[in-house]
C-alpha cells in the first residue's frame, strides 16, 4: 500500500516538470466583510494538486471548505476578499487576471460542481442549451453545439439523452441534474474541475453513481480535482490526498490512505473516531465525540486553533500557534505534539450502557398490521404504502432504510398520528388500537425527533419554554415540579442550565437537537421516532447524539423508530433493520443478520453503495430511477431494477415476505442460498 | 460534555444586531426624525398655534414675517394649520393600520393554517374584493359609512385586510409545514395555540414590514381620501383637505395655500417609507 | 398551457360571482335610497316613493340582485336608475376611456420601471442604484392629487404646453388624444413606477445572487450574455404578478386623476353611482373592474406559465 | 360691471363648463343644478322671474286672478310652435301642470305644488286660456308655475317621459347633440317664435367638480362656467381674464336651531347665538363683499315684500351674555352643529364657531356629506332635520313664500328648527293669499318682528349669485341660477 502511494506521488512530481500544478493555493487568507466588520475565514491556507492529481478537503461545516473552493474560482460573494496569498490555476495567477482571462480561464481550465445541483441549472432553460452553450463558448455552431451536447449527456450515462436535452431541470431527478451539472463541468476537458459537495442530500445508491461516474471522467480527462466533502468514506475513495481543515486553516495533510490509517493530528484523530465503524455495538461501546464548538477564525484563540477542544493541549499550545509540520511522506501536521496524537484520551467514558436483557420474547410494544396509505394527489392515487407489517419490541431500535421517497417519513408520521392511513390499516399500541392525533389517548407515548433541528424548535421560544410547555401538556406538570423535571431533563440530555433562557438560534445544530431530544423525553415516552435525526449535523456532533440516544434507552427502556439512509449509523443503532423499497417492505430482521445477509437484492444494493472508510466493496450497480409511487411495476416492484432478476415471475407475481431464519425476514423469490452476503472486508 | 457557555459569537441577540444596523443606516434616520417631528407636531402643535383662529378680513395674505406660511381662505394662519394638520392624519393612519393589520393577521392565519375548503373559500373572497383598487374600496366603504374620523380608520382598516391577509396566510403557509408545529401537534395543541403561540411570533418580522408599508398607504390613502371630501372633515387643519380645500386657488396665484401641505404630506409619507425600507432590510 | 387556463377560468368565475355578491351587500349598507338622490332632499315623500316603485328599487333586496345577475350572465347590464338607460354604453365608454389612459401610463411606466429596476439591480450598492431606489420610492408615496396638482400648474397654466383636462375635444385624432393624455398619465407612471422598478431590482438582484447565475458565469459565460440569457428571463417573473395586480388600479383606480383632469374613467363612474345609489351601474361598473382584474392576472399567470416551465407543469399556483 | 347687458355679436359659439346632470334629463324629476341648466335650454316657462324678481310673460302672455287670489287664469301666446312641430295649446299646458302636479308621478315639482294646485285642477277654457283653481287662495302663484319652480317647462300633451330622445320644447336653442355625463351642445332653432337666438351654437361640458371648471376657464377651454362660489373661488375673482356677472339672489344657508329641546329651546338663547354674529366681517371676508347681510328672516332686501322699517340686528357681545345669563347659561354651553359639505357651508360653520366660543358657546362641528347630512329627508331619519343646530342650503326663489312655509311653519316637512307658532302660521297664511305688495309689507314686518324675536333660525347672509365669464362675453342676463343663453356672443 505504501509503494503504491509512492508511486502516486511519483507519477504527479514527474508531471510537474511537465506541466505546472493544476491548483496552487499560497498562503491564502480570506476574509467577509459583514455588517462593516472583517471577519476572516481563511488564514494561511497552503494547497498543491498536481496536474490530474486529487486532493480532497474536510473539515466541519463552516471551517472555510466552499470559501477555499470560490476563492480558487474567484468568485467569492460579494463581501468576500482576498486579502492574501496566491492561487495559481495552471501557473496563472487568477486573482491578478483582468477579467477576459479570467472568462478564458473559467472556459478552458476550471470548472466547478457544487451542492444542490437543482439550483445551479438555469429553471427556464432547456437542458440541451444549457449544456450546449458551453460549446457555443467553445467555438462550436449550433448544430455542433447540440451534437457535442448530446454526446456528453450521454458519457455522463444518462438514458435517453435525447429527450433530456428537451427537458428543463425541474423535470429531472436530483441525480439526473447532478449528472448534467457534471457533464457540463466536463464538457471541455479542463486542467482542474472543483467539486463542493457534490452529493451531499443524493441517496446513497445515487451517490456511489454519480462519484464513479466523476471518476471514470476524470481519468479520461486527466483532469485535477479538488474535492471537498465532510465525509471522510467519500474522501477516501475519490482522493489521492487529503487536507483537514479546521477554523480556516489546514490542520493536516497527506496521502489519504496513510492519514486515514494513520492521523496525526488530534482533530483528525477525533473525527475518525466519531464515526460507527462496522461491528461497533451502541450496547457494547461507545462513540468519541470532540467536545466544544467550531471557533470562528475571528474568535479563534490565539494559540493552537483546536486547543480548547484537544485532549492533548497543553500551556504551549494555548500559547503559541504551531506551525505545519513536515512529517515525512508528503505529510504534515499543525500540531506540536502530533506524534502523541495517535494517543488522544478518549472523551467518552469507555464503559458502555449497561445491555439490556433481550426482549426477543416480549410482547411487541408497537404492532402494525396491513398497514396501507395511499395519498390522492389530484385524480392519481400515490401508494406511498403498502401492506406494511412490522412491530417494534419495547426498549427495542427499529432501524428504517430506504431511498428517498420510499415511505419512511410516511410510516413515522403515520404512527405519530399526524397523517391518518388508509381504513383497513391496523396500528396497536401495547395491544390498543392507535388513534389519529386528534383522538389518541397517551399523546407521551410516542414522540419525534426530526430531522432539522432548525425547524423542530420554535424559534421564537426560549429553550426552557419549549421544553416546559412539553413538560405541561405531556406530562402535565407544573410550577416547581415542571421546574425539577425541566432541570432533570436537560442535565439528562446534557445541556447547560445557562440555556434554558436562550433562542434557539443562540444554540448550535447538536445543541439544538438535544432539546430536541429531552422535548421528546418530556412525558414518558414508550416508544420515539427519530427520522434522519444526525443527517443534518457533523460527523463530530452526531456521535455525541447517538451516544445520547443509547444512553436515554438504557435508562430509560424506550423503543426507537430509527430513520436513516446512513447504513453505518442504521447498524450501529438497530437492534433489528427494515427496508423499504416503493412503500413495500422488502426485508426486515436482526442487524446482523440483515447487514451479514443472506439479504435481499435491494439491501445488497444499498449496503455496496457504502463501503465505509476503510473497505472496498464491490459495488453493486443499480440502474434507472426509482419508479414513480402512482404507477409501481407490477410483480416485484424492483424487479426493474434488480441486479438478480430471475425471470418473468419476477415482472408478474409479487413474492411474498417469506420468513428465513431468526426472525429475518426477505421478499424475494430466490433462495436464501441465492441471495447475497456480505463480503469480508 | 463540558457545560460549556454560551458562545461568544451567539449572545448578541438578534434584536439587538437590528437595532444597530438600522441606525447605522442614514435613510432610516432621516425618516425617523422626520417622524418624529410630525409626532410631536401632533402632540404639542395645539398647545403653541391654533389652526382654527380666523382673521377673516386678512384672508389669502402671502407668506410674511406675521404669516410664515401665508394665510388661507378664512385668513387662518397655514403655518398654524400644516402644523396642526399632522394631528388627525397620526391619529387616523395608524389605527387604520392596526386595524387593517390585526385583521388581516387573523384573517391569514386562519387561511394559511386551514388548507382546503376554508383557505379556498376566503381565498376567493379575499381575491374578490382585490379585484378593487383599494382607493375604490375604501371610498365605497366610506360612501356606506359615512365620512368620520372613525369610518375613516374603519374603511382603510377594512381594506387593507384582504392584503394583509394575504401576506400573513403566504407566510403561515411556510411556517406551517416546519417541524414545530408538527411537534406542538404532538403534544396535543389547540389550533388557537398552534396558530396565536406558535406560528404567530415567528411570521412576525414579515408583518411587522407590512405594518410599516401599509403605514405609508394609510396616509396616502388619507390625504387621497380627504382630497376627495370623503375622508377627514372641516374645519380639520388636515393636510389632504386643505389641499382639495385650496388647490382650486393656485390658479390665482395663492401657491401657499396648497404648497405647504402638499410638502408635509408628501415628507410624511416619504420619511414612512423610508423606516420601512429599512426595516424590511434588516428584516431580511 | 390551455389546461391551466381552463383550469383557473372557474377560479376567476368564482371571484367574480362573489365580488358581485359583495357589491351587492355592500350596496344594501348605502344610507338614503334612490328616489331620494334622484329627486334630491327637498323633494316630496311621494314622489321618492313613486320613483323608487318605478325603478323597482322598492323590492326586497335580494329579488333585485336575482334578477340582475339572471340578466348579468346573460351579457345584459340592466338600465341605470339614475339615467333610465342601458348600463352598457355607459360603462362602455367609461371603460374605453379608462383603458386609454391606463394604457398610455402603462406603456410608459412599464419599460421604464424594468429598465430603472434592472439598472439598479446591476449597479447595485452604487450611487446609481440608491438614487433609482430613493426617486422610486419617492414617487410612488406621493399621492397623485399632489403630483397631479403641480403638473397642471407647471405645464397646464404655466407653462401652457399641455391641456389641463384629459378629454379631447370631440372628434379628435389618435394624437391629440394622446397629446391630451401625457398630463395626466404622468402622476400614474410616478406611482406605479416605483412598484415595478423596485420588484424588478429584487427579482434582478436575486437572479444575480443565484447559483444558475454562478453556473453561468463559471462557464466563462461575458457578462452581458449572463444578463441577458440567465439573469433577465428569471428576474422579470415576479414582476408580470406585481404589473398585473397594477391594472386593476391603473383601470379603475384612477378617481383622483380623474377628477383632476376632468375625466370620464370608470373610477368615478363607480364612485358617482355609489354616491346616487344607482345599483346597476354601480354593480356593473365594479364587475368591468373586476373582470380587467381578474383576465389580466390570468394573463400574467398564462405569461408566467409561458416564461416559467415550472408552472407550466405544475398544478395550482 | 354690474350688468353686462351689452349686445354681443351674432354667430358665435358659446361654451360652457357646468356641473354634470345627477341622472336622466327628464323635466318631471330634475332636482339638480346641472340638469336644470340642460332644461332650459330647449325648454320654456310660462313665465320667468327677472333680476328685480318681477315676472316676465315668456309662453303666457298675461295672467289674472279673481278677489282672493284662489283661480288665476292665464293667457297663451299664440303661434308657438314645439320643436316637434306642434302648436302650443291650453291642453298642452295642462298636460304639464298635471305631469308635475301628480304625485304618482315621481315629480320634483310635488312639493311646490303641495297646498297649492292640485292634479286636474287647471281647466282649459279656451285653447288659448287656462284657469287654475288652486287648493287655497295663492297670492304668488304665477311664480309657481314660472322658472322659479324650473320643473315647469311646457311640454306638449304627447310627452311619454323620454325626454332625452327628442329634447323637445319650445325655446331659442335645440339640441345638436347629447352625450350623458360628458356634454351637450344646441344649435339656434330656427322656428323661435321670438327673436331668434344670437349664437349659432352652444355647447355644455359637463364636470363633477367646481375647480376643473375654474381651470377650464382659465385654461380657456370654456367661455362661461355655471356658478361660482366666493369661496374656492377666489382665484377667478382676481383674473383680470374673466368678467364676473354678478346679480343679486336670494340664495341663503339657514342656521336652525332645535326649538323643541335642548340648550336652545330657550329663545333669549338662540337670539343670544344671533347676536354673536358680525354679519358685516361675514360679508365682507366670507363673501368678499358678494352678497347682503340678513337679519334673520327671510326677507331678503331684494324682495319687493321686505319690510323696510325693521332695525337690522347687529353683534352684540354684552347683551348676549346677559340674555344667556338670564336663561341660566352663563357659564355658556357644549352644542353639536351639523351640516354638510357644499358650497362655503364649513368655512361658514367655522366662523360661527368662533363667533360663539365669545359668548361660551362651545360648538363641536360634525360636517357630512349631503347624502349624509340629508338622510331620508323625514323626521326621525335625518342629520338635517334631527339635528339640535345644522346649517341648511337654500337656492334662489323669486318670493319669499316657500322660506316662510316648509322651513318656518309648524307642520312644515323642512321644519329642522321645530318652529311651532300659531302666530307665524297665520301670519304667514295671510300674508300667502296676499297679492298686492302694500299688503305684503305690512305682513312681512310683523313677521320679521315675530321671527327676530323667536329666531328659530339664522339668517346670516344671502350671497349673490355669480356667473365668471371670458373677458368681452355679453348678453348673459342677470337672473339667478339661469343660463338663458339665447343673447350671448362676444363684444
Ligand atoms: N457571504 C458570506 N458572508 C459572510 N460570512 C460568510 C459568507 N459565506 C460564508 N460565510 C462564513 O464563513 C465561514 C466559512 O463558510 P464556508 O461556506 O466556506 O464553510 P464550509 O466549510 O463550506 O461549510 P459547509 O460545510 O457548511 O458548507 C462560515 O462561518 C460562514 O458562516
Ligand atoms: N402529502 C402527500 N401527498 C402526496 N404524496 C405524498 C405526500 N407525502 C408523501 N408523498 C409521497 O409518498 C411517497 C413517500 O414519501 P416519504 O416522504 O414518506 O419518503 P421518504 O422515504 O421519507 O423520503 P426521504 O428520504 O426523501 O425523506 C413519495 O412518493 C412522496 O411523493
Ligand atoms: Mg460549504
Ligand atoms: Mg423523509
Amino acid at each position: 500500500m505504501t509503494l503504491l502511494a509512492e508511486a502516486d506521488r511519483g507519477s504527479g512530481v514527474s508531471g510537474t516538470a511537465l506541466r505546472p500544478d493544476a491548483l496552487r493555493i499560497s498562503g491564502l487568507d480570506v476574509s467577509y466583510r459583514v455588517r462593516g466588520r472583517s471577519r476572516p475565514v481563511l488564514r494561511g491556507l497552503d494547497i498543491a494538486i498536481p496536474a490530474g492529481g486529487t486532493f480532497g478537503l474536510v473539515g466541519e461545516s463552516g471551517c472555510g471548505k466552499s470559501t477555499a473552493a470560490m476563492a480558487a474560482m474567484r468568485y467569492l460573494p460579494r463581501n468576500g476578499r482576498t486579502d492574501a496569498g496566491r492561487i495559481l490555476v495552471g501557473g496563472r495567477d487568477v486573482t491578478a487576471l483582468p477579467a477576459a482571462a479570467l472568462r478564458d480561464l473559467r472556459r478552458h481550465s476550471v470548472s466547478m460542481v457544487y451542492q444542490d445541483p437543482g439550483r445551479a441549472l438555469n429553471p427556464t432553460i432547456r437542458i440541451g442549451a444549457q449544456v450546449a452553450e458551453i460549446y457555443g463558448l467553445d467555438g462550436a455552431g449550433p448544430e455542433e453545439a447540440r451534437a457535442r451536447a448530446l454526446a456528453m449527456l450521454g458519457r455522463v450515462r444518462i438514458a435517453d439523452p435525447a429527450s433530456v436535452m428537451e427537458r428543463y431541470p425541474h423535470q429531472l431527478s436530483g441525480g439526473m441534474q447532478q449528472r448534467v451539472v457534471i457533464a457540463m463541468a466536463l464538457a471541455v476537458r479542463r486542467e482542474l474541475i472543483v467539486l463542493d459537495e457534490p452529493t451531499t442530500g443524493l441517496d446513497a445508491t445515487v451517490e456511489a453513481e454519480v462519484l464513479d461516474l466523476v471518476e471514470t471522467l476524470r481519468r479520461e480527462n486527466g483532469t485535477a480535482v479538488l474535492f471537498i466533502g465532510h465525509n471522510l468514506e467519500v474522501i477516501a475513495r475519490m482522493c489521492a490526498e487529503v487536507g483537514v481543515l479546521y477554523a480556516g486553516r489546514l490542520v493536516e495533510q497527506g496521502p489519504t490512505r496513510a492519514v486515514l490509517a494513520n492521523p496525526r493530528h488530534p482533530y483528525t484523530v477525533g473525527l475518525l473516531r466519531c464515526l460507527p465503524r462496522r461491528g461497533l455495538d451502541r450496547r457494547r461501546e461507545r462513540l468519541d465525540t470532540i467536545p466544544g464548538f467550531l471557533p470562528t477564525a475571528a474568535t479563534a484563540p490565539a494559540g493552537c486553533v483546536f486547543a480548547p477542544r484537544c485532549g492533548l493541549a497543553r500551556d504551549v499550545c494555548r500559547a503559541d500557534p504551531p506551525p505545519l509540520i513536515p512529517l515525512g511522506d508528503g505529510r504534515s501536521s499543525r500540531c506540536h505534539f502530533h506524534a502523541e496524537a495517535p494517543h488522544l484520551p478518549r472523551n467518552a467514558p469507555a464503559q458502555a450502557p449497561a445491555a439490556p436483557a433481550d426482549r426477543a420474547a416480549d410482547a411487541p410494544l408497537l404492532a402494525v398490521t396491513g398497514l396501507n396509505m395511499t395519498f390522492r394527489q389530484g385524480r392519481q392515487a400515490v401508494q406511498a404504502l403498502r401492506d406494511i407489517d412490522l412491530s417494534v419490541r419495547p426498549g427495542e431500535t427499529l432501524g428504517l432504510v430506504g431511498e428517498s421517497g420510499s415511505g419512511k417519513s410516511t410510516l413515522a408520521r403515520i404512527l405519530l398520528g399526524l397523517t391518518v392511513p388508509d381504513a383497513d390499516s391496523r396500528l396497536a399500541l401495547d395491544g390498543e388500537a392507535l388513534l389519529p392525533l386528534g383522538r389518541r389517548r397517551d399523546l407521551a407515548a410516542i414522540q419525534m425527533v426530526f430531522q432539522n433541528p432548525d425547524s423542530a424548535l420554535n424559534r421564537a421560544h426560549p429553550i426552557g419554554r419549549i421544553i416546559g410547555r412539553a413538560l405541561a401538556k405531556l406530562a402535565g406538570l407544573g410550577g416547581a415540579a415542571r421546574r425539577e423535571r425541566m432541570l432533570a431533563l436537560t442535565r439528562g440530555v446534557q445541556l447547560a442550565d445557562a440555556y434554558l433562557a436562550a433562542k434557539p438560534r443562540q444554540l448550535s445544530g447538536g445543541l439544538k437537537q438535544r432539546v430536541a431530544i429531552a422535548r421528546a423525553f418530556a412525558g414518558r415516552p414508550r416508544l420515539i421516532v427519530c427520522d434522519e435525526p444526525t443527517s443534518a449535523l457533523d460527523v463530530s456532533v452526531q456521535a455525541a447524539i447517538l451516544n445520547l440516544l443509547a444512553d436515554l434507552q438504557a435508562e430509560q427502556g424506550v423503543s426507537y423508530l430509527f430513520i436513516s439512509h446512513d447504513l453505518a449509523v442504521v447498524r450501529y443503532v438497530s437492534d433489528r433493520i427494515a427496508v423499504l423499497y416503493l412503500g413495500r417492505l422488502m426485508e426486515i430482521g436482526p442487524a446482523d443478520r440483515v447487514f451479514a445477509g443472506p439479504h435481499h437484492p435491494y439491501t445488497e444494493v444499498l449496503l455496496s453503495a457504502s463501503p465505509g472508510p476503510d473497505g472496498a466493496v464491490k459495488r453493486v450497480p443499480l440502474s434507472g430511477e426509482i419508479p414513480s409511487a402512482v404507477d409501481p411495476p407490477s410483480g416485484c416492484v424492483f424487479h426493474t431494477r434488480c441486479p438478480r432478476r430471475i425471470g418473468p415471475i419476477c415482472d408478474t407475481e409479487e413474492p411474498p415476505l417469506s420468513p428465513r431464519q431468526d426472525g429475518h425476514a426477505i421478499r424475494c423469490h430466490l433462495d436464501s442460498a441465492d441471495l447475497g452476503r456480505e463480503t469480508a472486508p | 460534555m463540558s457545560a460549556v457557555g454560551l458562545p461568544a459569537a451567539r449572545r448578541t441577540t438578534l434584536g439587538f444586531e437590528r437595532l444597530r444596523l438600522l441606525l447605522r443606516s442614514p435613510a432610516f434616520l432621516v425618516g425617523l426624525g422626520i417622524i418624529l417631528f410630525w409626532v410631536s407636531c401632533a402632540l404639542f402643535g395645539r398647545l403653541l398655534v391654533d389652526p382654527l383662529a380666523d382673521d377673516i378680513l386678512n384672508s389669502l395674505a402671502p407668506p410674511s414675517a406675521e404669516h410664515w406660511f401665508g394665510t388661507d381662505e378664512l385668513g387662518r394662519d397655514m403655518f398654524a394649520r400644516v402644523i396642526a394638520g399632522s394631528r388627525d392624519i397620526l391619529v387616523v393612519a395608524p389605527l387604520a393600520t392596526l386595524l387593517g393589520i390585526a385583521l388581516g393577521t387573523a384573517l391569514g392565519l386562519v387561511m394559511g393554517f386551514f388548507p382546503g375548503w376554508v383557505d379556498d373559500v376566503l381565498s376567493r373572497i379575499v381575491e374578490a374584493v382585490l379585484a378593487l383598487p383599494l382607493l375604490i374600496l375604501a371610498l365605497l366603504a366610506l360612501t356606506a359609512l359615512g365620512a368620520s374620523n372613525a369610518t375613516v380608520v374603519a374603511a382603510i382598516g377594512l381594506s387593507f385586510m384582504p392584503i394583509v391577509a394575504r401576506t400573513v396566510r403566504a407566510a403561515v403557509m411556510t411556517e406551517r409545514n416546519l417541524d414545530y408545529v408538527a411537534a406542538a401537534r404532538l403534544r396535543g395543541e389547540s389550533a388557537l395555540h398552534l396558530m396565536g403561540f406558535e406560528i404567530l411570533p415567528n411570521i412576525l418580522p414579515p408583518i411587522v414590514v407590512e405594518l410599516t408599508v401599509r403605514l405609508g398607504y394609510a396616509i396616502f390613502t388619507v390625504a387621497t381620501l380627504s382630497f376627495l371630501g370623503v375622508g377627514l372633515q372641516p374645519p380639520s387643519p388636515d393636510w389632504g383637505l386643505a389641499i382639495s380645500e385650496n388647490y382650486a386657488l393656485i390658479g390665482g396665484g395663492y401657491w401657499w395655500t396648497v404648497l405647504f401641505d402638499a410638502l408635509a404630506i408628501a415628507s410624511l409619507v416619504i420619511a414612512v417609507n423610508l423606516v420601512a425600507d429599512g426595516l424590511a432590510e434588516v428584516a431580511e | 398551457m390551455l389546461g391551466l387556463l381552463l383550469r383557473r377560468l372557474p377560479y376567476a368565475a368564482v371571484t367574480l360571482f362573489i365580488l358581485s355578491l359583495l357589491v351587492f351587500a355592500g350596496g344594501q349598507l348605502l344610507p338614503g335610497d334612490v328616489g331620494r338622490a334622484v329627486l334630491g332632499p327637498l323633494a316630496d315623500p311621494r314622489a321618492v316613493a313613486a320613483l323608487n316603485h318605478q325603478l323597482g328599487a322598492d323590492r326586497p333586496a335580494l329579488v333585485q340582485y336575482g334578477e340582475w345577475i339572471g340578466r348579468f350572465v346573460r351579457g345584459d347590464m340592466s338600465q341605470s336608475f339614475a339615467f333610465r338607460a342601458p348600463v352598457a354604453p355607459f360603462v362602455g365608454a367609461a371603460l374605453w376611456n379608462s383603458l386609454k389612459l391606463g394604457g398610455v401610463a402603462f406603456t410608459l411606466v412599464v419599460p421604464l420601471g424594468i429598465l430603472g429596476g434592472i439598472v439598479a439591480a446591476l449597479n447595485r450598492g452604487r450611487l446609481l442604484d440608491r438614487a433609482i431606489v430613493l426617486v422610486g420610492l419617492s414617487a410612488t408615496v406621493v399621492p397623485e392629487f399632489v403630483s397631479g396638482i403641480v403638473l397642471i400648474l407647471v405645464f397646464g397654466i404655466g407653462l401652457k404646453l399641455f391641456p389641463i383636462s384629459a378629454t379631447p375635444p370631440p372628434g379628435a385624432g389618435a394624437a391629440v388624444q394622446l397629446y391630451y393624455l401625457v398630463l395626466p398619465a404622468i402622476p400614474l407612471v410616478f406611482i406605479v413606477f416605483g412598484y415595478i422598478a423596485r420588484m424588478a431590482r429584487a427579482g434582478t438582484v436575486e437572479a444575480l445572487d443565484s447559483d444558475y447565475a454562478r453556473t453561468a458565469v463559471l462557464k466563462g459565460l461575458p457578462r452581458r450574455d449572463v444578463v441577458m440569457r440567465h439573469v433577465l428571463r428569471n428576474a422579470l417573473l415576479p414582476t408580470i404578478t406585481v404589473v398585473a395586480s397594477q391594472t386593476g388600479y391603473l383601470v379603475g383606480g384612477l378617481v383622483v386623476i380623474e377628477t383632476l383632469f376632468h375625466y370620464q374613467g370608470i373610477g368615478s363612474l363607480i364612485y358617482t353611482a355609489a354616491r346616487g345609489h344607482d345599483f346597476p351601474m354601480l354593480e356593473a361598473g365594479i364587475m368591468t373592474v373586476g373582470v380587467i382584474y381578474v383576465l389580466s392576472t390570468l394573463a400574467a399567470d398564462m405569461l408566467l406559465a409561458a416564461l416559467n416551465p415550472r408552472i407550466r407543469a405544475g398544478g395550482r399556483a | 360691471p354690474r350688468r353686462a347687458m351689452a349686445q354681443g355679436k351674432p354667430g358665435d359659439t358659446i361654451r360652457v363648463a357646468i356641473a354634470t346632470p345627477a341622472g336622466a334629463v327628464d323635466p318631471v324629476t330634475v332636482a339638480d343644478d346641472g340638469g336644470l341648466t340642460m332644461l332650459i335650454q330647449a325648454g320654456e316657462f310660462l313665465c320667468v322671474t327677472q333680476a328685480d324678481l318681477t315676472l316676465k310673460p315668456v309662453l303666457a302672455t298675461s295672467w289674472s286672478h279673481n278677489d282672493d287670489s284662489s283661480v288665476w287664469t292665464f293667457k297663451l301666446r299664440p303661434g308657438v310652435k314645439f320643436i316637434s312641430g306642434g302648436t302650443l295649446k291650453a291642453d298642452d299646458v295642462i298636460a304639464t301642470i298635471d305631469r308635475l302636479a301628480d304625485p304618482a308621478n315621481a315629480s320634483n315639482a310635488l312639493s311646490a305644488f303641495k297646498g297649492i294646485l292640485s292634479k286636474g285642477n287647471a281647466r282649459k277654457v279656451d285653447d288659448l286660456t287656462v284657469e287654475f283653481h288652486l287648493d287655497a287662495p295663492y297670492g304668488a302663484f304665477p311664480y309657481v308655475v314660472s322658472s322659479d319652480n324650473y320643473n315647469c317647462i311646457i311640454l306638449p300633451a304627447s310627452y311619454k317621459g323620454d325626454y332625452e330622445k327628442n329634447w323637445d320644447g319650445t325655446g331659442p336653442f335645440k339640441l345638436d347633440k347629447f352625450t350623458p355625463k360628458v356634454g351637450a351642445s344646441f344649435v339656434r332653432n330656427p322656428d323661435y317664435w321670438g327673436d331668434k337666438a344670437l349664437p349659432d351654437r352652444t355647447e355644455f361640458t359637463y364636470f363633477d367638480a367646481l375647480q376643473p371648471r375654474i381651470l377650464a376657464l382659465q385654461g380657456g377651454q370654456v367661455d362661461l362656467i355655471d356658478q361660482l362660489p366666493v369661496i374656492g373661488g377666489q382665484a377667478l375673482l382676481n383674473d383680470p381674464n374673466v368678467t364676473i356677472i354678478r346679480e343679486k339672489s336670494t340664495a341663503h344657508q339657514q342656521v336652525h336651531m332645535r326649538c323643541d329641546a335642548g340648550p336652545f329651546a330657550d329663545k333669549r338663547v338662540r337670539r343670544a347665538m344671533a347676536l354673536t354674529l358680525d354679519r358685516q366681517k361675514l360679508v365682507a371676508g366670507l363673501l368678499r363683499g358678494y352678497g347682503e347681510i340678513g337679519n334673520d328672516t327671510p326677507f331678503a332686501t331684494v324682495y319687493p315684500s321686505a319690510a323696510p322699517t325693521i332695525a337690522q340686528r347687529k353683534q352684540d357681545i354684552a347683551e348676549a351674555k346677559q340674555l344667556l345669563e338670564a336663561a341660566g347659561v352663563g357659564k355658556g354651553f357644549k352644542v353639536n352643529l351639523t351640516t354638510e359639505t357644499y358650497l362655503e357651508i364649513p368655512q361658514y360653520a367655522v366662523l360661527l364657531q368662533n363667533f360663539a366660543r365669545a359668548v361660551g358657546i362651545d360648538i363641536e362641528l360634525k360636517i357630512e356629506s349631503q347624502d349624509a347630512y340629508y338622510g331620508k329627508a323625514v323626521f326621525g331619519q335625518s342629520d338635517w332635520l334631527d339635528s339640535t343646530m345644522g346649517i341648511t342650503d337654500y337656492g334662489h326663489r323669486g318670493v319669499p313664500n316657500v322660506f316662510l312655509r316648509a322651513p318656518l311653519l309648524s307642520d312644515g316637512s323642512w321644519n329642522a328648527a321645530h318652529f311651532k307658532n300659531k302666530d307665524y302660521d297665520a301670519l304667514v297664511d295671510q300674508f300667502g293669499r296676499t297679492s298686492d305688495v302694500g299688503g305684503q309689507r305690512d305682513l312681512a314686518a310683523k313677521i320679521e318682528t315675530l321671527l327676530l324675536d323667536e329666531t328659530p333660525v339664522l339668517f346670516g347672509y344671502f350671497f349673490d349669485y355669480l356667473v365668471p365669464t371670458r373677458k368681452g362675453l355679453a348678453g348673459i342676463p342677470p337672473i339667478p341660477n339661469r343660463l338663458f343663453l339665447d343673447r350671448a356672443g362676444f363684444v
